[in-house]
C-alpha cells in the first residue's frame, strides 16, 4: 500500500485562503457602510489596503515557504490533508513538491506585484478624459483579484485532483470579469470586427471551459479506473483522486488495463483529454488565438497575471499530469508536443514581427516563449525538463515587467501604437533603460534569467533520445534571431531616432512603478547568474518525473 | 385500511389545507391583510404536511397497491412541498397575481402539490394517471390564470391541448400495456414485460405502449420531442408560477419516469435480456434534449423564454443519468433535483424582480443591472453560472454526479453521451454568459438609474443563493439523504 | 359472427387516429378539443375491452370509468379556458391566436 | 596540466561591471552634480585596476610553471544533468595574452575617451556601455567553459549594438546597431547549436556508440545525478575540477594538482579542460569522430558550426556585413570593439578549441579558406573607399581574414601573435582616424581633408607608423606577424586539396599587396595635400572651442596614440622568426597550449632559403603597395585617380561601381533575408488573424447557426413534418390546406410524430 501523507503543515493553506479573508473583510465593509457611513473614497482606499495587505502577507509567507523547502527531498512537503466529501473520496489534499513550489512562489510574488500596480497612489495618474481602471469599481475590482489569487495558488497546491479541478475553474470567473469590466471598453475594429474587454472575457472564457470540460469527463473516468486507496483517516475506498496514489497506480499499469475508450486505448483518451484543457491554457498552436484578445483588452494588472501565472498553469498541468500519471503516454505524444512548441516558437516570434501594438506584441511574445515549454518538457531530458520549468519561472517574471512597462507608456500617452512613437529615450531615459532590460531579458539575452530557460531547453531538445528533436532545435533556434529582431526594431521605432515632439507631455516613471519593476529586474539579473534558487527547488522532483519517463519510454 | 390512512397523512393534511384556504379566502373576502394571512395558512398547511412526513416508516404500500410509501416518495414529498412553498411566497410576492386572486392561486397550487405528491408515490398506472391529471389541470388553470391577458390566454391553450394530447396517447399506451400484461399494478407490469417482450408479435405493440406512455411523462419533463408546448407555456403564463412550472411538474414526472422504468421495466437490468431498450432511447433522447435546449437557448432574447429552453436542457442532463438506470444514476438525478431546485427558482426570482421594476423580461433591458442593483445582478450571476455548472457552484456538483454517474456505466454508447453532454454545457455558458455581459459588462442606453431591490426580495435571494453557494463545497448531508432516499418500494 | 378483441382494437385504433387527424388539422380550439375526447376514448375502449377479453378481472373498467370522469373534467377546464381564450382573442381559431413563436 | 587557485580572478571581469554599474546607475545624476570628472574617474581608474590584477595574474601563472592553468570557481550556474556550466574563471597562457591585450587597449581606449567623447550629453551613458563591454569581453576571454563564453559572447554584441547606436537621435546608426546585433545572433545560433552538438556527441561516447544518449540511462543512474544537482559536485563531472567553491578552502589547489589528470573522464563536459582531456583519449576521441548526422561527421559538424558562430562575431564572410556599418559609433568603439578585441573574439575561439578544430581537417580547410577569400575580398572593398573609417573597417575585416588563415592552418600561435600586433596598430590607426574627424569637426570622407599633417603632428606621425606596420615594413610588428602568417600558410599541408597552401599563399600575398596601398592611400589623401575641408564655423559642434581649421588633440588622445603607436613598431620583438635565430618569447609561452594538438596538423619542410625569399617577397609586396599608393596619392598631385573616375570605360566604370558599392552583397542580403523575413512575418500575422481566429469564431458561429436552425426546425420542419403526417392520414394530402394548420396542431403533430419515430428508432436499436 502507498503512504498516505498526513498532515505537517497549514501554511499551504493560508497561502490559498488568505486572499480570501480579505474578500470576507471587504465584504463585510461593504455590508456595513451604510452603518459606518463610509465615503466612496475611504471605501475604495481601505479595499486597495485591504488586496495590498493580503497579497504581500502572502508573499510573506512565500518567503517562509521557500526557505523552509527541502530541495533534496522529492516528496510532498508542507502537506496539509483531510478529507472533504466521504462520498466521492475527495480530499482537502494540498502540498507542495520541486514542480509546485516555483509555481507557488511565482504566484506569490507577481500578484503582489500586479496588485501594486493596481492602486493609483505613488504617483502622478492622467486620468481625466480617461478614466483609469484602479478607480473604477475598486472593491469589486480587489474581491475578484483576490479570489483569483485563491484560485491560482489552490491549482497549483492541489493533490487532489477534484480539488484541483475546482480551483483550475474558480480561476475562470474572476477572469471574465476583470478583463470584462475593467479592461478596454469595446471599440469597433477598421473591418469591422467588434473588439474590446467583453469580447476578450467571453472568448478566453469559452476558449478555458471548453477544454476544461474534457478535463473534467478525464478525471471522472481516471476515478473509476483507479485502484484502491485509502484516505488520510484511515478509510479504505475503492477509488481515489489522490494525485500520489493515482500517480502510483498509472506507473504501476493499472490503467492500461482500463477498458478502452471509443476504440482508442484508455490512458492515450485521458491523455488527450487533459492535454486539451492544458494546451488551450498554455496556449499552443492553434489554440492560441484567444491570448492576444486577452492580453490587449485585459487592464494592466491583469495582463500581468495571465502572462505570469495563468499561462503556467497550462504548462504545469501537462507536467503534473500528462507527464507524472501517464509517462508512457507522454513518451508516445513526446514529438507531437515538441513539434507544437517549435511552431509555438517560431510562428510567435515572426507573428510578433508584424506587430504594431505593444501590448499586442509582448502578447504574441508570449505565445513564442510558451513553446519552449512545451519543447523542453517533450524532450524527455534532465537539461529539457528543467529548462522548462526554469523557463516558466523567468517568462513568469520577465513578462510581468514587459506588460507593466506597455502600461506604463499606456497610461500616459492613452495609446500603444508602436508607431507612433520615436526618440522617448531622450524624454524618458529610466523608462528606456528598464525597457531595454526587459526586452534584452525576453529575448534571451546570456546573463539574464530568459535565457537560461532557453539555452537549457534546446540543450535538452537537442540531447533528446528521438534525433529529429535535433531538427525540432535547429528549426526553432532562427526564432532566436528573430526575436532580436523584433525587440530591438521595437526599441528602435519606440525610443530611438528622433523625438517626437507630440509627447513632450509624458513624464518619466515614478514610484509605484519603480516598485513593480526594480524587483523584478533585479531577479531577472540574479536569476542570470545565478538559478541555483530555482534549481535547488525543482530539479530532484522534475528529474524524477524524467527518470521514470524514460524509463517507461523504452 | 387505517394504516394506510395512517401513512397517507401528509397528503391529506394538504387537501385539508386547499380546503381550508378555500374557506379562509371566501371569509376574508374584501378584508385587509387577506394576502398575508392566507400566505401564512397556506405555509403552515405545508409545514404540517411536512412534520407529518414520517421519515422512518419502513417501505410500504398503501391502498391495496395503488401507492408507495417509501423513501423514493417521502424525498419527492419534501421536494414538492418546498416548492409549493416557494410557489407560495413568490405568488404572493408578485403583481402578475392579483391580490384579490392569490387565494385561488393558491388553492391551484396546492392541488398540483397534491397531485405531484401523489404521482411520485404512485405505483399503479391508473393511479399514475389520475395524479398526472391532478397536476395537469390546474397547471392549465394557472397558465392561463391572467385573466383578459393574450399571452396567458394563448399559453393556456396550448398547454391544455398539447397536455391533453399526450396524457391521451399515454392512456392509450398504458391501456395497450394493459392489454400486454395483463396488469395495471407496476410490479406486476414488471413481471409480465420481460415475457411479453420475447414474443417478436408482441414487440410493436409493447414499443407502442411503452412509447406512448412515455409521452406522458416526456411532456411533464419536457424531453424533446415532447418539449414544443414549454418555451410558449413558460413566456405566456405567470412567471411566479412559471417558476414552480420549471421546477415541480418537471421533477414530478422524473419521479414518475423514474418509478415507471425501475418498476415498470426493470430499468435496472436484474433481468437479461432487458424488456426495453430504454438505455439506448433515453440516451438519444436526452442527447437531443439539452443539445436542442441549448442551441435554441442561444438565440434567445427574452430571459424567460431563454431560461424555458434552459430548462429543457436540463432535463436532458438529468435523462442522461436516467437513461443510465443504475443506482448511482438514480442518486445523481435526485442531486441535481436539488441544486435544480435552489438555482432555478433563483434565476426565476430574479427575472420577477427586474421585471417587477422594468416591466420587462429582454435581455436587453439587462444592460447595466450589475451598476443599477448590485445585489440583484450578483445573485442572478450565481444562479446562471450555477446552472452552467462551474464550481465551486453547486451546479457543478450536480453535473459531476450526473457524469460520474453515466461514465460509471461506461460504454462506448454512454461515453458519446457524457461527450455530448460536456460539450453541451460548454455550450450553455454561452448564453447564460450573455445575461451577465449584459449586466456587467454593457451600459444601458437608457436611464441607468438605481433600482432598489425589496427587502423580501433581497431576502429570498439571499436564501436560495446561500444553498447555491454552500451545496457547492459542503454537499455531503444532501446526498446522505439521499442515500436514504433512494429506495424504491418494489 | 362473435365480436372480438380485435373488433375492439380496430375501433380503438380508428378511433385514435381520427382523434389525431382531429387535433392535427382542425382550427377551431374547440373541434380540437373535440379531437382529444376522441383520443381519449380510444384508450378507454382498450382498457374496457382487455378486462373483459384478456385480463377478466375489472380493473381495466374501473380505470375506464375514472378515465371517462377525467376526460369530462379536462373537457369542463379546456372549454373554459377556450371562452377566456375568445374574450382575449375574440377568436377561437387556434391559427389565428398566435403570438408567441420562435 | 596544474590547476592553481587564484582567488583574485574573478575581479578581472568584475571590476568594470563594477565601472558600469557606477556609471548605468548613478552616472546621470553624478554627471548632472559633479561633471564628467564624477563618471570618468572610477569608469577609468577600474579597467586599470583590472589590468593590474590581470598583469599579477599572469605573472603567478608565469612563475607557477608551463602547464599550469590558474582557476577559480564561484559557484555551479547550471547544474542540471550532465551540464557542468560553472560560473567559473580560468586563465591559462593563452588567455592571458587575450587578457592582457583586451584590458591594457580598453584602459588605455578609456583615458582616449575622456578626450574624445568630451562634452557629450551622453557622456555617463558611454562610458557605462564601455566598462560593460569590457566585463563582458574579459568573460569570453576568462571562461572556462563555452557556456559562459556564450555569455561574454554575447555581451559584446550587446555592448557593441548599444555603443554604435550610441547616437541614437540618428535613425541610420540606430540601425546600423540593430544590423549588427542581428547578424551578430545568426552567428551565435551556429555556436549554440554547435554547442550542443558537441556535447551530445561527447555524451555519445560517454556509452556505446550511437545509443542515443539519455535513454540507455537507468533511471536509477538519471536519479542519482537527480539528487546530486543539490551538492553540485559530482564524481564524473567534478572530480576534475577540484576548485573551491566560494569559502574553499586554501588547499584545494594542490589536492587538485595531483587529482586531475588522474581523475576519471566525465560522461561529457563543456568545459575546455574537460573537453580537452576526453577528446585525448583514443578511444572517447575514436567514438566522437564516427558518430554522424547530417551525412557528416558530428566532429567536423560542431567545428563547422562553432566557426559558422566565429564568422559572425569576427566579420568574415558571409556574416562580414555588419562590420563596416558599426562604423556609425564613435571612434573609440571602432577602435576598441571593431578592431582590437571583440572581432577577434572568433580567432580566439577557434584556438581556444585547437584540440577540437585540430582534429577535423575539413574544418580547418574550411576556416583556413574562409579567411583567406575575406582577407582579399575585404581587400580589395577597401581600395576604393573615401570614408577614413570605412576604409579601416574593411581593413579590419581583411587582417582578421591573415588571423583565421593562421589559426586555419594550424599556426595558432602566429595567430595570436597577429591578433596582438594587429591590435597595437589598428586601435593606433583608428584612434588616429578618430583624432582626424575630431580635428576636422566631425568629417570622416577623406577627399573633404587633406594636408593635415600640418595642423595635427602627432596624428600624422603616429597613423604613419602604423600604417608601415599593417603594411607589414620590415621590422615594424605587423611584418613579423604577417610574414609568420604567409610562411605558415605556404608550409601548411593540412588543407583537403591539392597544394592548397601555396594557391591559398597566393590569394593572402594579393590581399597584402593591396592593404599596403589602400592603409597608405589613405595616408597620403588625409595628411598630405592641401586641406580640402570646410573652412568657416558652419560645421562646427557647440561643444568644439577652436576655430575652423584642423587642430591637434588633446593630450589624453595624442598620448594615447603615442603608446600605441610605438607598441605597433616594436610590438613584434615578441614573435621573432626562427630564422633569425632570435628567442620567439610568444611561441614558447604559447607552446604549452598548444602543444597537444601540434602534432596532428601536417606541414611540409622547406629549406630557410624558401623562407628567406618569401620573407623577402613580402617585404617587396609592402614597399610595392606602398610606392604605388604614394605615386597615385601624394598631395592629391597626380591625376590618374580622377581620370580613372571619369574614365568613359564601361569596363572600368563597371568594376569601380561593383567594388565601390562592396559587391551588392548589402543589397542581396537585404532582399533575401530582412525582406523575406517581413514577409512572412505579415504573411503570418494576417493568416493569425483571419485564418485561425476565423475558424474559432465560426465554430463559435456554428453553434449560433445550429441554435438559429433549431428554431428555425421548431417554426418549419414541424409543419413541414405535419404535412408529411398530414399527408399519411388525408389519402394523398388533398386538403393540404387544412393540414398547414397554426401552431398547437403543429405541436401536437410533432408530439406524435416524435412518438412514432420513436417506434420506429426501436426497430433499429438493439434490444
Amino acid at each position: 500500500m502507498y503512504p498516505t501523507y498526513p498532515t505537517t503543515s497549514s501554511l499551504l493553506t493560508w497561502m490559498i485562503f488568505l486572499p480570501a479573508v480579505g474578500i470576507g473583510l471587504i465584504l463585510l465593509l461593504l455590508a456595513l457602510r451604510p452603518a459606518l457611513r463610509l465615503s466612496q473614497k475611504l471605501l475604495d482606499d481601505l479595499s486597495r489596503a485591504i488586496g495590498l495587505a493580503s497579497t504581500a502577507t502572502v508573499a510573506a509567507l512565500g518567503v517562509h515557504l521557500w526557505r523552509g523547502f527541502d530541495g533534496r527531498e522529492a516528496d510532498l512537503q508542507y502537506v496539509h490533508h483531510a478529507v472533504w466529501m466521504e462520498p466521492f473520496n475527495i480530499e482537502y489534499f494540498v502540498g507542495a513538491d520541486g514542480l509546485s513550489i516555483s509555481m507557488i512562489l511565482l504566484t506569490a510574488f507577481v500578484f503582489l506585484a500586479a496588485m501594486i500596480a493596481s492602486v493609483p497612489w505613488w504617483g502622478r495618474l492622467d486620468d481625466e478624459h480617461h478614466p483609469h481602471f484602479s478607480k473604477r469599481r475598486v472593491p469589486a475590482y480587489v474581491v475578484l483579484f483576490l479570489l483569483l489569487e485563491t484560485g491560482v495558488m489552490g491549482t497549483f497546491c492541489a493533490q487532489d485532483f477534484f480539488l484541483f479541478y475546482v480551483f483550475w475553474e474558480v480561476m475562470l470567473l474572476p477572469m471574465y470579469f476583470l478583463i470584462g469590466i475593467w479592461g478596454a471598453p469595446p471599440r469597433v475594429e477598421p473591418d469591422g470586427r467588434v473588439r474590446g474587454g467583453p469580447y476578450a472575457a467571453i472568448k478566453f472564457f469559452l476558449y478555458t471551459l471548453a477544454g476544461s470540460v474534457l478535463m473534467l469527463l478525464a478525471l471522472i473516468a481516471l476515478y473509476y479506473a483507479s485502484g484502491p486507496a485509502v484516505l488520510v483517516n484511515g478509510k479504505e475506498t475503492a477509488h481515489t483522486f489522490n494525485l500520489v496514489y493515482l500517480t502510483q497506480q498509472a506507473r504501476d499499469g493499472l490503467f492500461q488495463g482500463a477498458a478502452p475508450i471509443l476504440g482508442v486505448a484508455f490512458p492515450k483518451m485521458i491523455f488527450l483529454g487533459l492535454f486539451l484543457g492544458f494546451s488551450i491554457k498554455v496556449p499552443m498552436f492553434p489554440f492560441h488565438t484567444w491570448l492576444p484578445d486577452a492580453h490587449v483588452d485585459a487592464p494592466t494588472p491583469i495582463s500581468v497575471i495571465l502572462a505570469g501565472i495563468l499561462l503556467k498553469t497550462g504548462v504545469y498541468g501537462i507536467l503534473r499530469f500528462n507527464l507524472q500519471m501517464l509517462p508512457d503516454v507522454f513518451w508516445w505524444a513526446a514529438p507531437a508536443i515538441a513539434v507544437f512548441g517549435v511552431i509555438n516558437i517560431v510562428y510567435g516570434a515572426f507573428v510578433c514581427l508584424a506587430q504594431k501594438d505593444l501590448k499586442k506584441l509582448i502578447a504574441y511574445s508570449s505565445v513564442s516563449h510558451m513553446g519552449f515549454c512545451l519543447l523542453g518538457a517533450a524532450a524527455l531530458t534532465h537539461q529539457g525538463i528543467s529548462g522548462a520549468v526554469f523557463q516558466m519561472v523567468s517568462h513568469g517574471i520577465i513578462s510581468p515587467m514587459l506588460f507593466l512597462i506597455a502600461g506604463v507608456i499606456y497610461d500616459r500617452a492613452h495609446t500603444r501604437e508602436i508607431e507612433g512613437f520615436g526618440g522617448l529615450a531622450t524624454r524618458l531615459p529610466e523608462y528606456a533603460g528598464i525597457t531595454g532590460l526587459a526586452f534584452m531579458a525576453s529575448l534571451g539575452l546570456p546573463g539574464l534569467a530568459g535565457f537560461v530557460g532557453e539555452v537549457l531547453v534546446f540543450l535538452g531538445g537537442f540531447g533528446a533520445a528521438d534525433h529529429a528533436f535535433r531538427w525540432f532545435v535547429a528549426a526553432s533556434v532562427p526564432a532566436v534571431v528573430i526575436t532580436a529582431g523584433y525587440y530591438l526594431w521595437t526599441m528602435q521605432r519606440m525610443f530611438l531616432g528622433n523625438f517626437n515632439e507630440k509627447w513632450s507631455h509624458l513624464w518619466d516613471i515614478h514610484w509605484r512603478e519603480r516598485l513593480t519593476l526594480y524587483p523584478l529586474a533585479a531577479i531577472t539579473v540574479v536569476l542570470g547568474f545565478w538559478p541555483h534558487p530555482v534549481f535547488r527547488l525543482v530539479n530532484r522532483s522534475i528529474h524524477l518525473l524524467v527518470d521514470v519517463a524514460l524509463g517507461k519510454g523504452i | 385500511m387505517a394504516s394506510s390512512l395512517a401513512g397517507f397523512v401528509p397528503q391529506i393534511v394538504l387537501a385539508a389545507t386547499a380546503v381550508a384556504v378555500l374557506v379562509g379566502d371566501l371569509l376574508l373576502a374584501g378584508r385587509p391583510g387577506r394576502r398575508p394571512s392566507l400566505a401564512v395558512l397556506t405555509a403552515l398547511g405545508l409545514t404540517a404536511a411536512a412534520l407529518a412526513v414520517r421519515p422512518s416508516a419502513p417501505d410500504a404500500s398503501l391502498f391495496s397497491g395503488l401507492i408507495a410509501l417509501d423513501g423514493f416518495a417521502r424525498f419527492f414529498l419534501w421536494f414538492f412541498l418546498a416548492a409549493a412553498l416557494a410557489g407560495t411566497v413568490f405568488g404572493a410576492l408578485s403583481d402578475e397575481v392579483h391580490p384579490e386572486r392569490y387565494g385561488e392561486y393558491l388553492i391551484l397550487l396546492l392541488c398540483l402539490t397534491l397531485g405531484m405528491c401523489l404521482l411520485a408515490a404512485a405505483r399503479h398506472l391508473l393511479m399514475i394517471y389520475l395524479s398526472i391529471e391532478l397536476v395537469s389541470l390546474p397547471s392549465y388553470v394557472l397558465a392561463g390564470f391572467r385573466r383578459g391577458d393574450r399571452r396567458s390566454s394563448e399559453a393556456a391553450l396550448k398547454y391544455v391541448i398539447y397536455g391533453a394530447a399526450a396524457s391521451g396517447l399515454m392512456l392509450y399506451g398504458f391501456s395497450l400495456l394493459y392489454g400486454l400484461t395483463g396488469s395495471l399494478d407496476l410490479a406486476g407490469v414488471g413481471r409480465a414485460v420481460s415475457n411479453a417482450s420475447q414474443d417478436p408479435a408482441s414487440r410493436l405493440v409493447l414499443s407502442l405502449a411503452a412509447l406512448f406512455s412515455l409521452a406522458g411523462f416526456g411532456y411533464k419533463v419536457a424531453a424533446v420531442p415532447f418539449h414544443m408546448w414549454c418555451p410558449d407555456v413558460y413566456e405566456g403564463a405567470p412567471t411566479p408560477f412559471v417558476a414552480f412550472l420549471s421546477v415541480a411538474p418537471k421533477a414530478a414526472g422524473f419521479a414518475a419516469l423514474l418509478r415507471f422504468l425501475l418498476v415498470g421495466f426493470d430499468l435496472g437490468g436484474l433481468s437479461q435480456p432487458p424488456p426495453f431498450p430504454w438505455p439506448v432511447l433515453l440516451g438519444l433522447l436526452a442527447m437531443a434534449t439539452m443539445t436542442l435546449g441549448n442551441l435554441v437557448a442561444v438565440v434567445q432574447d427574452n430571459l424567460k423564454r431563454l431560461l424555458a429552453y434552459s430548462s429543457i436542457a436540463h432535463a436532458g442532463y438529468m435523462l442522461m443519468a436516467v437513461a443510465v438506470g443504475t443506482d448511482a444514476g438514480l442518486r445523481a438525478v435526485l442531486l441535481y433535483l436539488v441544486v435544480y431546485f435552489a438555482m432555478n427558482l433563483g434565476a426565476f426570482l430574479a427575472v420577477m424582480a427586474v421585471r417587477e421594476k422594468t416591466g420587462s423580461e429582454s435581455i436587453a433591458d439587462y444592460r447595466g443591472l450589475g451598476a443599477r442593483s448590485p445585489f440583484l445582478a450578483a445573485t442572478l450571476a450565481i444562479f446562471l453560472f450555477s446552472l452552467t455548472g462551474i464550481p465551486p457552484l453547486a451546479g457543478f456538483i450536480g453535473k459531476f454526479y450526473l457524469f460520474a454517474a453515466v461514465l460509471a456505466k461506461g460504454g462506448a454508447f454512454f461515453y458519446v453521451v457524457a461527450i455530448v453532454g460536456v460539450l453541451n454545457s460548454a455550450v450553455s455558458l454561452y448564453y447564460y454568459a450573455r445575461v451577465v455581459k449584459a449586466m456587467y459588462l454593457d451600459h444601458p442606453e437608457t436611464d441607468a438609474a438605481a433600482l432598489p431591490l425589496s427587502g423580501s426580495y433581497a431576502a429570498l435571494l439571499a436564501l436560495l443563493a446561500l444553498p447555491t453557494l454552500a451545496l457547492g463545497v459542503w454537499w455531503h448531508p444532501v446526498t446522505r439523504a439521499i442515500e436514504r432516499s433512494s429506495s424504491l418500494f418494489p | 359472427m362473435m365480436i372480438g378483441l380485435a373488433h375492439y382494437l380496430v375501433v380503438s385504433g380508428a378511433l385514435l387516429a381520427l382523434g389525431l387527424y382531429t387535433v392535427a388539422s382542425r382550427r377551431n380550439a374547440v373541434a380540437i378539443l373535440m379531437g382529444v375526447e376522441l383520443i381519449l376514448n380510444a384508450g378507454i375502449l382498450n382498457l374496457v375491452a382487455f378486462s373483459r377479453f384478456v385480463t377478466g378481472s375489472l380493473d381495466g373498467q374501473v380505470f375506464a370509468l375514472f378515465g371517462i370522469v377525467l376526460a369530462a373534467a379536462e373537457a369542463v377546464v379546456a372549454l373554459a379556458i377556450v371562452l377566456q381564450l375568445y374574450r382575449a382573442w375574440r377568436s377561437v381559431d387556434a391559427a389565428e391566436t398566435r403570438e408567441m413563436k420562435e | 596540466m596544474k590547476l592553481v587557485h587564484l582567488p583574485t580572478l574573478f575581479l578581472i571581469p568584475l571590476l568594470p561591471l563594477l565601472g558600469a554599474a557606477w556609471c548605468g546607475l548613478v552616472g546621470a545624476r553624478a554627471q548632472r552634480r559633479f561633471g564628467e570628472r564624477a563618471v570618468h574617474r572610477p569608469a577609468v581608474l577600474l579597467p586599470w585596476i583590472s589590468f593590474a590584477f590581470a598583469a599579477h595574474a599572469v605573472a603567478v601563472l608565469a612563475v607557477s610553471g608551463p602547464d599550469a592553468v590558474l582557476a577559480q570557481r564561484l559557484w555551479a550556474w547550471l547544474p542540471v544533468g550532465d551540464l557542468d556550466a560553472d560560473l567559473a574563471f580560468q586563465l591559462d597562457r593563452l588567455s592571458a595574452v587575450m587578457c592582457l591585450v583586451v584590458t591594457f587597449v580598453g584602459s588605455l581606449i578609456h583615458v582616449y575617451s575622456i578626450g574624445y567623447m568630451h562634452g557629450d550629453p551622453g557622456y555617463w551613458r558611454f562610458f557605462c556601455y564601455l566598462n560593460l563591454f569590457l566585463f563582458a569581453m574579459l568573460v569570453l576571454v576568462l571562461a572556462d567553459n563555452l557556456l559562459l563564453m556564450f555569455v561574454g559572447w554575447e555581451g559584446v554584441g550587446l555592448c557593441s549594438y548599444l555603443l554604435i547606436g550610441f547616437w541614437y537621435r540618428d535613425r541610420e546608426k540606430a540601425i546600423a546597431g540593430i544590423k549588427a546585433f542581428v547578424v551578430n545572433r545568426v552567428g551565435d545560433a551556429g555556436f549554440a547549436l554547435g554547442l550542443f552538438l558537441l556535447f551530445w556527441g561527447l555524451a555519445g561516447t560517454g556509452r556505446p556508440v550511437g545509443g542515443p544518449p539519455d535513454v540507455l540511462e537507468s533511471p536509477l543512474a538519471g536519479r542519482s545525478t537527480a539528487v546530486e544537482t543539490e551538492e553540485p559536485r559530482r564524481e564524473a563531472g567534478r572530480a576534475a575540477s577540484p576548485i573551491a567553491r566560494p569559502g574553499g578552502t586554501a588547499e584545494e589547489p594542490h589536492r587538485s594538482a595531483e587529482a586531475t589528470d588522474a581523475s576519471p573522464l566525465p560522461r561529457t563536459s563543456i568545459r575546455f579542460r574537460e573537453v580537452e582531456r576526453i577528446l585525448r583519449d583514443p578511444a572517447r576521441r575514436h567514438a566522437f569522430a564516427s558518430q554522424r548526422w547530417l551525412g557528416l561527421s558530428v566532429l567536423t559538424l560542431s567545428c563547422l558550426l562553432l566557426f559558422f558562430g566565429a564568422t559572425g562575431k569576427s566579420a568574415q564572410i558571409p556574416l562580414y556585413t555588419w562590420l563596416p556599418d558599426a562604423m556609425a559609433g564613435p571612434t573609440p568603439v571602432s577602435a576598441l570593439i571593431h578592431a582590437a578585441t571583440m572581432v577577434t573574439a572568433g580567432v580566439y575561439l577557434v584556438a581556444r578549441l585547437h584540440f577540437l578544430f585540430a582534429l577535423s581537417p575539413t574544418a580547418m580547410t574550411v576556416v583556413a579558406t574562409v579567411g583567406t577569400a575575406t582577407a582579399l575580398f575585404a581587400a580589395t572593398i577597401g581600395l576604393f573607399q573615401y570614408d577614413i573609417k570605412k576604409v579601416l573597417a574593411y581593413s579590419t575585416v581583411s587582417q582578421l581574414g591573415f588571423m583565421f588563415v593562421a589559426v586555419g592552418v594550424g599556426a595558432w600561435w602566429v595567430g595570436i601573435f597577429h591578433l596582438v600586433t594587429h591590435a597595437f596598430f589598428k586601435a593606433c590607426l583608428f584612434l588616429g582616424s578618430g583624432s582626424v574627424i575630431l580635428g576636422c569637426h566631425h568629417e570622416q570622407d577623406m577627399r573633404r581633408m587633406g594636408g593635415l599633417r600640418r595642423w595635427m603632428p602627432v596624428t600624422a606621425i603616429t597613423y604613419f607608423l602604423s600604417c608601415c606596420a599593417i603594411a607589414g615594413f620590415p621590422f615594424f610588428s605587423g611584418f613579423f606577424s604577417k610574414d609568420e602568417i604567409l610562411w605558415n600558410v605556404f608550409a601548411t599541408a593540412n588543407l583537403r586539396y591539392a597544394s592548397g597552401g601555396v594557391v591559398l599563399w597566393a590569394v593572402a600575398a594579393g590581399a597584402a599587396l593591396c592593404t599596403s596601398f589602400y592603409m597608405f592611400r589613405s595616408y597620403y589623401m588625409t595628411f598630405t595635400g592641401d586641406y580640402r575641408g570646410a573652412t568657416g564655423g558652419e560645421v562646427h559642434g557647440p561643444e568644439h572651442g577652436h576655430g575652423a581649421l584642423p587642430k591637434e588633440s588633446p593630450p589624453s588622445i595624442t598620448g594615447v596614440l603615442v603608446v600605441l603607436a610605438a607598441l605597433a613598431v616594436v610590438g613584434g620583438v615578441v614573435g621573432l622568426p626562427h630564422l633569425w635565430h632570435l628567442p620567439n618569447a610568444l611561441e614558447s609561452w604559447l607552446e604549452p597550449v598548444f602543444a597537444g594538438s601540434e602534432h596532428l596538423v601536417r606541414r611540409r619542410d622547406f629549406g630557410p632559403a624558401v623562407e628567406w625569399g618569401l620573407m623577402g617577397l613580402s617585404v617587396a609586396i609592402a614597399l610595392g603597395g606602398f610606392a604605388l599608393a604614394r605615386w597615385l596619392y601624394l598631395a592629391a598631385r597626380n591625376p590618374i585617380p580622377a581620370r580613372l573616375l571619369e574614365s568613359p570605360n564601361p569596363v572600368v566604370r563597371f568594376v569601380h561601381r561593383l567594388i565601390y558599392r562592396k559587391y551588392y552583397v548589402d543589397e542581396v542580403y537585404g532582399r533575401v533575408f530582412v525582406d523575406g523575413a517581413l514577409g512572412a512575418s505579415r504573411s503570418l500575422a494576417s493568416f493569425d488573424a483571419r485564418v485561425i481566429d476565423g475558424l474559432v469564431n465560426l465554430c463559435g458561429r456554428a453553434g449560433r447557426i445550429c441554435g438559429d436552425l433549431q428554431g428555425w426546425i421548431d417554426r418549419r420542419f414541424v409543419d413541414g413534418l405535419v404535412n408529411r403526417v398530414g399527408d399519411a392520414i388525408v389519402a394523398g394530402g388533398r386538403n393540404l390546406r387544412l393540414v398547414q394548420s397554426g401552431r398547437i396542431q403543429s405541436y401536437v403533430a410533432g408530439l406524435v410524430a416524435g412518438a412514432i419515430a420513436l417506434v420506429a428508432i426501436t426497430y433499429v436499436v438493439p434490444w
